[in-house]
């Protein structure tokens, strides 16, 4: 039982990350509103950013800026103490381009309710057999 | 140590995903999805990805949820599921 | 549908926790992604590159061809909305609010346009006195918002920030002018065609300070080969050639995100919105 | 300093902002804009594929840092000659798309070519790249840019067909940054040599066969085999002509390369066909792709819709050659590449054509086209006839290959399936002929005896279209040098 308590404790983060990527797709999937699948989408998205937050984090570090680097010429800066700076770098990116497909998805919705008037999967379907 | 922080505000995620997802008014979930941002962002924050998050408040809580209501004033609120 | 979603998703579900299994433990110092690539940039980038904030230093200048990249697809975003939902064609209805009265006219040709001056205002069709006060704090805040927006681009090499937090804040003041007052006026202030010219143009500061480096006998984006062009210390030349692109970044942020949001709320009409 | 690699990318997305810029001022200059920034770097990858030939890989770094640190291009005698036939197809299609694009754009061709010109940065990018995390930036680019094209193009179904798109696309996108987050997790690196070779020590690892899966299944998705295909024929049918042309050629088949690059350069064939033996699976998975692809475009009434069931169908072709675990299937797979990318293209310039001329392209609608437009109907006969797999044209060679390669491994199920599709499409496409050559005109009171009046599409667009038919027959007769200076030395 501890033992699995502390594998639980030493990696939760992973298994949440799971979790919030599950319900994301299952939104995704099932749900029919075109906009409650955007959301899905985006939480699928940023589960994948927090799992890569979780690759970089180290306890016993701060964060990924060097203190006093302009007067502290020659001083050893020693790797464990800083996070890795790296997947926070990919991040950024991916975080940018989750906002553009954002952005451009909510434009094809507008342009989708502009013709059918509707949102719903299972209704645009039927306009659409109906033409 | 501060793994309860972390962990507090994960099952606030979790709870704010499971909402935004399921509740029943586009406006709603605009909102709520801005609040899964934001806690998203303080989760990263406690993770010491400070750039990442500031990157998050600005776009995941602020923009993207101006857009997404922007999208829902010009189509509909309504929805099945 | 929904059957095999909960099978899609309990499927990929079991693979993601399958591989979990083997992770190291989360936090762990020791952990192969936290040695090899980590601790280079944490203990050469100051040296190399004069920049504190090793995030910065590792997104605009160890990986900056991936941030060209990033700023290209911000790019490509406001451009597809712009293609999407741009429509050139003037509303055939429009509203006009006589000011001394407060009487509404509703004009129904298109060709007739009253002058839109002291005694007539434009309105939208769902219209909502302006309130005072929002429109004081929004008109106070805006401006300490534009400058805390170039503060974050400016001094995104030493503390967190950067040109794309930067240009999302400056984008937002944008929009709260939107918001606060109305569509037409952000539209009024701010021209499409300078919108369009500005997103075009951050990422030509961007790619340009990236391409001049080959001329000058170095590879693409090779920063360090700038500083016959550019006075001043030598040793902080990537820092500056950083800076440079930055405010490329933010320049061009800060225009898409005015221009999806427009867009979108006015149906491409730069009409009415919110 | 040579500076060639960087080139064939950067003057595409130098030449879009320049052409997004003077959309805004003078919307006429957007056009040579774009053929000049093309033109640069159609001669940059020529002199990249000499270079290589003669000198070997090229290792280029960006910003000038060392590889696992910084970004580098690696460039490959695979690489080389994809990114060839990339820049080419793109050039080529946009001298031809001239005359077509206003036709289609309403006025707004200036942005047009900007979106145009940053797809094909995305793919140059792709195909040009020696880092994971990169590879899934350009990806996003490719992407974002294809679902801005399909809803531009049929008003009405388009934005649907868009949206179905970036659902799919993004799951698949995810899937495989999530595969490059568990390999960066094993190894702290993003290189793909360097990722290499840290992986030797890793081979059981089940982390490792967690990002294999994602990876593969992320491109698959991406790549639109069988059963993830569903966002294809819609997308590909609803987007602009001038856009259709470059994507269907092109996207499907990169992804065919970044596939075969994950397998040869990160994983490698020892970890893929002797640890994991997933082998006889994937094969399986690709017969059935063949088949129902085949029997996909039967049905199909649109002759675009049914061009795009056939694209599904070849993507099997190259999946299970590639999958095939042997010299030969591999062989096969990639001069698949080279020949089904033009094949595909020429079939797309006719069908252009078609559409140019008489709007819809529904089977019934091309009665009496061989008497209309006789030379696209030529270039049309030629490229059927390499997708069928006549002897002289290129498409029968790789299909041979195919063929060896299934018949070493054993894989008779494979070989059957290329047969029989073969079979199909020579149904499919004799049915095409019949009506557009045997059946009168439809209009008006059903006999248009005596000479038909030739209508023909503009002259830069047959142009070319003639040019790359008659291509097919020179690369077809040339594949055995293909082979020995290109494909075998990169295989060995």
């Amino acid at each position: 039982m501890t033992d699995l308590l502390a594998l639980i404790v030493a990696k939760y983060n992973y298994w949440l990350y799971v979790i919030l990527m599950m319900i994301g797709l299952y939104a995704m999937i099932a749900k029919t509103n075109l906009i409650k699948k955007l959301v899905g989408m985006n939480i699928f998205q940023t589960a994948i950013i927090l799992f890569y937050v979780s690759i970089g984090y180290k306890t016993n570090a701060t964060i990924p800026i060097i203190k006093n680097a302009h007067d502290a010429h020659g001083a050893v800066i020693h790797a464990a103490d800083y996070i890795n700076p790296l997947p926070h770098v990919l991040m950024l990116t991916a975080i940018v381009v989750s906002v553009a497909t954002f952005g451009v998805a909510m434009a094809l919705a507008v342009r989708i309710y502009q013709r059918y008037q509707t949102l719903e999967e299972d209704e645009l379907r039927m306009r659409l057999s109906e033409e | 140590m501060h793994w309860p922080i972390d962990l507090i505000v994960l099952t606030f995620v979790i709870f704010c995903a499971i909402a935004a997802i399921s509740v029943k008014d586009l406006l709603g979930t605009a909102i709520l999805f801005g609040a899964y941002s934001f806690m998203m962002c303080l989760l990263w924050a406690v993770m010491g990805a400070v750039d990442v998050a500031f990157t998050e408040a600005s776009v995941g809580a602020g923009v993207s949820t101006v857009f997404f209501v922007a999208a829902v004033f010009r189509t509909s609120r309504r929805t099945k599921d | 549908m929904k059957l095999l979603g909960f099978i899609v998703v309990c499927l990929t579900g079991a693979l993601l926790l399958y591989g979990t299994g083997e992770f190291p433990d989360w936090g762990d110092p020791h952990s192969p992604a936290s040695l090899h690539l980590s601790n280079y940039y944490i203990e050469k980038a100051v040296e190399e590159t004069q920049v504190p904030n090793l995030v910065t230093a590792v997104l605009a200048d160890y990986r900056g061809f991936d941030t060209m990249f990033e700023t290209a697809v911000i790019f490509c975003a406001g451009l597809a909305c712009f293609l999407l939902l741009r429509d050139f064609q003037e509303k055939k209805e429009r509203f006009y609010r006589h000011t001394p009265t407060g009487i509404i006219l509703h004009v129904k040709d298109a060709k007739k346009t009253l002058t839109v001056g002291r005694e007539f205002e434009h309105m939208d069709k769902e219209w909502v006195p302006s309130d005072l006060i929002i429109k004081t704090v929004c008109r106070i805040l805006i401006p300490f918002i534009q400058i805390f927006a170039l503060y974050v681009v400016a001094h995104g090499d030493f503390s967190p920030g950067g040109g794309f937090q930067g240009g999302v804040i400056f984008g937002s003041s944008l929009i709260l002018l939107a918001i606060s007052y109305d569509l037409k006026t952000l539209v009024r202030r701010v021209k499409e065609k300078v919108l369009g010219i500005f997103a075009a143009v951050g990422v030509l500061i961007y790619v340009g300070i990236a391409a001049i480096c080959m001329p000058m006998g170095g590879n693409f984006l090779d920063y360090s080969k700038l500083a016959p062009l550019i006075p001043g210390d030598p040793h902080h030349i990537r820092a500056l050639g950083m800076l440079g692109v930055e405010i490329g970044v933010g320049i061009a942020v800060m225009a898409v995100m005015a221009i999806i949001y427009i867009n979108i709320v006015s149906e491409g009409r730069h009409d009415e919105g919110l | 300093m040579d500076n060639y690699p960087a080139l064939i990318v950067v003057t595409p997305l130098l030449a879009a902002l320049f052409a997004g810029l003077a959309a805004w001022i003078e919307e006429r200059l957007s056009y040579p804009i774009a053929l000049f920034g093309l033109a640069v770097s159609v001669f940059s990858a020529f002199k990249v594929l000499m270079q290589v030939i003669d000198s070997g890989t090229i290792h280029y770094r960006l910003a000038g840092w060392a590889p696992p640190m910084g970004i580098e291009y690696r460039i490959d005698l695979l690489n080389a000659m994809v990114l060839l036939l990339i820049s080419s197809i793109a050039f080529l299609n946009l001298v031809a798309s001239f005359k077509s694009v206003d036709q289609e754009t309403n006025d707004r061709a200036g942005s047009f070519f900007t979106i145009y010109l940053l797809f094909v940065t995305g793919l140059l990018g792709v195909t040009a790249t020696g880092d994971l995390f990169n590879l899934y930036v350009l990806i996003e680019i490719t992407s974002l840019t294809s679902y801005a094209m399909v809803a531009l193009g049929d008003r009405d179904r388009g934005p649907i067909a868009s949206l179905n798109y970036v659902f799919i696309g993004v799951i698949g996108a995810s899937f495989y940054l999530l595969g490059v987050g568990y390999l960066y997790m094993q190894t702290g690196s993003l290189n793909m040599v360097d990722v290499a070779n840290i992986l030797q020590g890793h081979q059981g690892s089940s982390t490792v066969l967690v990002a294999f899966i994602l990876c593969m299944i992320g491109i698959w998705i991406k790549m639109a085999l069988f059963p993830m295909h569903v966002w294809l024929p819609n997308a590909y049918s609803y987007s602009p002509v001038a856009f259709s042309r470059v994507v269907a050629p092109l996207m499907t088949k990169v992804m065919v390369y970044v596939m075969i690059r994950l397998m040869i350069t990160v994983f490698g064939f020892d970890y893929i066909f002797v640890t994991l033996h997933l082998s006889e699976a994937v094969v399986w998975l690709s017969t059935i792709a063949i088949l129902a692809g085949g029997v996909m475009a039967l049905a199909q009434k649109n002759l675009k819709k049914m061009l795009t069931y056939i694209i599904v169908c070849e993507i099997g072709y190259m999946v299970g050659g590639a999958w095939m675990g042997n010299q030969l299937g591999m062989t096969g797979a990639i001069l698949h590449i080279l020949n089904d990318a033009l094949m595909t293209f020429a079939l797309f310039l006719a069908v252009g054509n078609m559409v140019y001329k008489i709007n819809k392209v529904d089977l019934i609608d091309l009665k009496g086209l061989f008497g209309k437009m006789p030379w696209t109907m030529a270039g049309f006969v030629l490229a059927a006839f390499s997708i069928i797999g006549v002897p002289p044209t290129c498409g029968f060679f790789s299909k041979w290959y195919l063929i060896l390669g299934a018949l070493e491994k054993g894989a008779y199920h494979f070989a059957v399936a290329l047969i029989i599709s073969s079979l199909i499409c020579a149904v499919l496409f004799f049915k095409v002929f019949e009506i557009c050559f045997f059946e009168p005109m439809s209009h008006g009171h059903g006999e248009s005896h005596g000479p038909v009046a030739i209508e023909e599409a503009p002259v830069s667009m047959l142009i070319i279209s003639g040019l790359v038919s008659l291509s097919l027959i020179i690369v077809g007769l040339y594949s055995g040098t293909i082979v020995n200076t290109v494909i075998l030395p990169f295989l060995k």
